[in-house]
């Protein structure tokens, strides 16, 4: 008779997977998780801490607040940040200040690990949530991330 | 004389097959190399390093913040707990005390890590063993834990949310609401995971007495986690070796003593349940204070070896360091989970058909970038 | 009379008006043949549209919904596309054997189709012999795996092709024995009788007990009859990859595809056919108009590969040796249980009749 | 059992091996290589001391000598030593097998061996596993140089 009551017990424990199935096949409209992604580009809203690529925020003056520290290319760990730097007259006060010519960063070979905005003493370089980063050719992802002509805002110090 | 020329016509022959890299059983790029009768498995033989990085020799040159990243990608499922590792054994190193704030945060985001490697690993489950369906359940509920970590750390998977003296920052205002929405959320839909997969019987058939590991096997390959606790081996280090803030909850370590396929997928889902209970007994307690205690930038441990043990999503996380007292580690050795697990799978397929060593392997929950380092 | 059926007829009268005899009938059949051909690769095609569709709701996903309205168009690009594929292969493959196994396999399951009896007048080829021809014919499918899976060279596909034939060879049996229960009811084996006979009631509801008993077992022995979860272990994603069709691609994997469903909706046509009264409408409710018998037809067979696609979308798949266990250990000594339980029934005239 | 103790029992086995706690969490055992085989296997039998767990096995390139650091755990008494052995052959740095003892030392031997060049006696499988087999040197050690591919800061 376990037999029989073997093939019953099966069949009850099959009916159970498929009522969950079946579950989600009749509210199948408005249980569906499927994010149609370029679609849904308006209301994709990444969360405000994603780290998409590094950026360095220049306001209307088209100044930055990087002083050329060089503290985030020490610590990023994989040397996707150059800086190219060279001691410039200040012309406000005379002296030669060290003043960023280039800040490299190589999105390519970036892992977002957050070390390099973690290190900034002057809140320079921020996390931008851009994550549609592909581009046909690696190239384009070495960026500079100062803008051509932008120069330090005044008063920064490291 | 006759009957035997016809019997040694009809001699079986035993012949190669190599499984992997690119199987969809292997998750990646695991490579076996099986030798089969028929259907009947002789051998397995893993072949790896199709993914190694040295991530050991990596870490060498880099200093210990910079380690800590290196991490995320060993057991991308368990980066949160693999990162807790490292940060924990730079803190021992350093005598450095902890905010007890700190220590909960990182229990939490623990716990909720290894549900999510745990749900994604269901979900995979499923689809080795055949039924499809799975792996959707499984990742929209881990989508879920995915956002709470976005949402904190900034990324999905590799986080790198730790840092050596506390966290990089503090937790976003909306993650006790949404850790108490998800558990909600995922108390309700637990249940359902059994009803498709557990209780089905072609599912049983295909688990019970599949892959047997006895105990005394367990300990001898090193088997830990999940694997280790199908065989009734205790062997969960949030139990024997504490850390962070697991010595003020209760919960229940899950073992069965069975060994077989079955008895390592109940400890998972099991240990799903008691995860969430971890969960909700620190989550509206988390003590205030500061996320971070400063260290110096360069940190240098003092000269000497440092072992720290963690219970990462698969098992024991061993972080091994050797320090010369300079800013580098002299030698780091991760003993990663998946690396013993993996070596008893020959072991424990021997003798199966090949879908009982699919099966088994599932059960392992291998992943291979924790193997191949 | 019907407007459809009156077509064939002016074209079978002006067929043989302007040729000889033999020329025009031979002429008309190829013309069927076409006709045939063209509707149910279509048909197949929406059937894998169906599937997918399926699949997604069970899945909580969307499915195709970006070629054509609601993704109608889907599978047309995506036949378009396996067109115009290069065809690889593998060295050292048996060439002639691996290039004929797809054609023995799409040809079966198609050759399957013409003794369907669509609706009472649309009925290609009624032969006194029916479900015999229908068991026939399905078996000789997997002759192509077995081809494909040896000669494509790889052990991936052998594995496959060699569980391929372990698997239809034993679930052959219940499929037969399944049916001939019903025959017993019938006492024909012409489709179109077994579906005169069903005016009285379904056999399903005509035979009961035994009738469901047999239903059940021709589900689970048709459902692995066309190598679907959970008896894909032909395919085995999981542990064979793709199975016997690993080296096939393009249009040649196309056909192996196509034939899968088509043979899914054959066995769910036989199903309805002889469980559910093929073209009968329930209780005769449309019977003034012939044409809705097809609607019915498709009707019930749709709801039959529902059934089948439910299966497949929830169970995890069987081992080898389970799927023999629960062939030769269950089903059979059910069936023949069973088969004596519908004579006991039929020869002491307990089946139930309006 | 405490780390005093351990000392002390095992110290009456072997008579020549050190022991050391500086600087590390645990009771460190220092033994020659020709004793180690024995150790080991009194250390896993031994009842009093049932060290079944071998938690890691670690190779390391001391800059002069090659060692290998065995961390062991008893499962049932949970207390803990680590036992070191070293050798000043570079050529071929030789020691014998544990994975007769613990079955989880074959991959972690095969493991220091593609990575240090550890020759492990008697063990039934030593080959690369990681690497392939025609790889030239070993890439762990401190002498390793590969220009085209490590990025030394």
């Amino acid at each position: 008779m376990s037999y029989f009551g073997n093939i019953a017990k099966g069949i009850k424990t099959l009916l159970t997977g498929m009522s969950v199935t079946g579950n989600y096949f009749l509210h199948s409209r408005k249980g569906a998780i499927t994010q149609q992604y370029p679609d849904n580009r308006e209301t994709l809203k990444m969360f405000d801490r994603f780290r998409g690529e590094v950026v360095m925020p220049h306001d209307e003056n088209n100044e930055h607040t990087c002083t050329g520290c060089q503290k985030c290319e020490i610590a990023c760990p994989n040397g996707s940040i150059e800086i190219i730097w060279d001691r410039q007259l200040d012309p406000e006060t005379g002296k030669k200040k060290k003043m960023i010519d280039k800040h490299i960063y190589h999105l390519g070979m970036c892992t977002m690990c957050g070390l390099c905005i973690e290190a900034c003493p002057t809140d320079a370089i921020l996390w931008a949530q851009n994550f549609e980063n592909s581009v046909y050719d690696r190239s384009y992802l070495t960026k500079v991330l100062n803008k051509p002509g932008s120069k330090v805002k005044a008063g920064i110090e490291d | 004389m006759e009957t035997t020329t016809i019997t040694n016509n009809f001699k079986s022959e035993e012949y190669f097959i190599n499984m992997g890299p690119q199987h969809p059983a292997t998750h990646g790029v695991l490579r076996l190399l099986l030798t089969i009768d028929g259907e009947i498995i002789k051998k397995v033989e893993p072949d790896l390093g199709y993914i190694h990085r040295s991530i050991e020799k990596m870490c060498e040159r880099d200093s210990y913040q910079q380690i800590v990243h290196l991490t995320d990608r060993m057991d991308y499922l368990s980066s949160h707990i693999n990162n807790e590792a490292v940060c924990l054994a730079v803190e021992n190193a350093l005598e450095i005390d902890i905010p007890e704030r700190v220590k909960v945060i990182r229990t939490i985001i623990g716990e909720l890590t290894r549900i999510a490697s745990h749900t994604l690993w269901w979900g995979v489950m499923g689809m080795d063993v055949g039924a499809l369906t799975t792996y959707f359940l499984g990742f929209r509920d881990r989508e879920l834990i995915n956002d709470i970590f976005e949402e904190t750390c900034g990324a999905r998977l590799t986080m790198n949310y730790n840092i050596p003296g506390g966290l990089m920052y503090d937790i976003h205002p909306n993650f006790i609401k949404r850790v108490k929405d998800f558990i909600a959320h995922f108390k309700t839909k637990l249940p359902e995971y059994d009803k498709l997969l557990t209780g089905n019987v072609i599912f049983q058939k295909r688990m019970k007495g599949v892959g047997i590991l006895t105990k005394e096997d367990a300990i001898s390959f090193g088997a830990s986690g999940p694997v280790g606790r199908g065989s009734g081996y205790s062997c969960d280090v949030r139990k024997h070796h504490a850390y962070s803030a697991l010595d003020k909850v209760n919960f229940k370590e899950a073992l069965r003593t069975e060994g077989d396929s079955l008895a390592r997928y109940e400890v998972r889902v099991q240990e799903m349940w008691e995860s969430m209970s971890i969960i909700e007994q620190l989550i509206d307690n988390i003590p205030e204070g500061d996320y971070k205690v400063a260290t110096n930038a360069v940190i240098k441990l003092p000269k000497g070896e440092f072992y720290q043990k963690v219970e990462a999503a698969r098992g024991e996380l061993g972080v091994y360091i050797v320090s010369t007292g300079t800013k580098n580690p002299y030698r780091l050795k991760f003993r990663s989970p998946g690396f013993s697990n993996l070596s008893l799978l020959n072991h424990i397929a021997v003798g199966g058909k090949i879908g009982d060593l699919v099966a088994s392997m599932a059960t392992l929950d291998i992943v291979v970038p924790d193997i191949d380092r | 009379m019907n407007i459809s059926l009156s077509i064939t007829k002016n074209i079978h009268e002006w067929l043989f008006s302007i040729m000889p005899e033999g020329i025009a009938s031979i002429t008309e059949m190829v013309l069927i043949a076409v006709v045939y051909l063209a509707i149910f690769a279509v048909a197949g095609l929406y059937l894998v549209l169906l599937e997918r569709k399926v699949a997604a709701w069970f899945q909580l996903r969307i499915g195709p919904n970006r070629v054509g309205w609601w993704g109608l168009l889907q599978t047309m690009a995506d036949a378009l596309k396996l067109v115009s594929k290069e065809l690889t292969g593998t060295e050292r493959a048996d060439k002639f054997l691996y290039n004929l196994a797809p054609y023995f396999v799409i040809v079966s399951s198609l050759m399957a189709l013409a003794v369907f009896p669509f609706s009472q007048e649309f009925h290609a080829f009624d032969i006194n012999i029916g479900v015999l021809f229908l068991m026939a014919i399905s078996s000789i499918g997997v002759i192509g795996i077995l081809l494909g899976g040896w000669s494509s060279n790889n052990k991936f596909a052998l594995i496959g092709a060699m569980r391929s034939g372990v698997q239809t060879i034993s679930y052959e049996l219940s499929v037969g024995l399944s049916l001939l229960t019903m025959v017993l009811v019938t006492g024909s084996l012409q489709l179109s009788e077994i579906i005169e006979v069903q005016k009285n009631g379904w056999l399903i509801v005509q035979g009961h007990i035994p009738a469901v008993i047999a239903f059940m077992i021709y589900m689970i022995a048709g459902t692995a009859e066309t190598n679907r979860a959970p008896f894909d272990l032909v395919e085995a994603e999981s542990e064979l990859g793709a199975g016997f069709h690993t080296e096939y691609s393009g249009m040649k994997f196309a056909y192996f595809f196509l034939a899968e469903f088509i043979n899914m909706f054959i066995i769910a046509a036989i199903a309805a056919t002889i469980f559910f009264g093929g073209w009968l409408s329930p209780f005769g409710i449309t019977e003034s108009i012939p044409l809705l018998g097809v609607v019915w037809f498709l009707g019930k067979t749709l709801v039959i590969v529902f059934l089948m696609m439910w299966f497949r979308w929830t169970f995890p798949r069987l081992r080898i040796d389970q799927l023999l266990t629960l062939e030769w250990k269950y089903l059979l000594p059910l069936n023949l249980l069973n088969l004596i339980l519908m004579a006991l029934v039929v020869w002491l005239n307990l089946t139930i009749q309006f | 059992m405490t780390n005093e103790a351990l000392q002390k029992l095992i110290s009456s086995w072997i008579p020549e091996l050190e022991f050391t706690e500086e600087g590390s969490q645990f009771l460190n055992i220092i033994v020659q290589p020709e004793q180690l085989h024995q150790l080991m296997t009194q250390l896993k039998s031994n009842n009093e001391t049932s060290f079944d767990y071998l938690f890691c096995l670690s190779g390391i390139d001391w800059g002069k000598e090659l060692g290998v650091v065995y961390h062991l755990e008893s499962t049932i008494h949970r207390h803990m030593v680590v036992v070191k052995v070293q050798t000043e052959d570079r050529e071929n740095p030789t020691f014998d097998t544990v994975s007769n003892i613990w079955a989880t030392a074959e991959f972690h031997e095969r493991e220091a061996f593609d990575f240090f060049g550890i020759i492990f006696n008697n063990h039934p499988n030593l080959k690369r596993l990681f690497l392939t087999e025609d790889w030239d040197g070993f890439p762990l050690r401190k002498d390793y140089v590969d220009e085209i591919n490590m990025v030394i800061k």
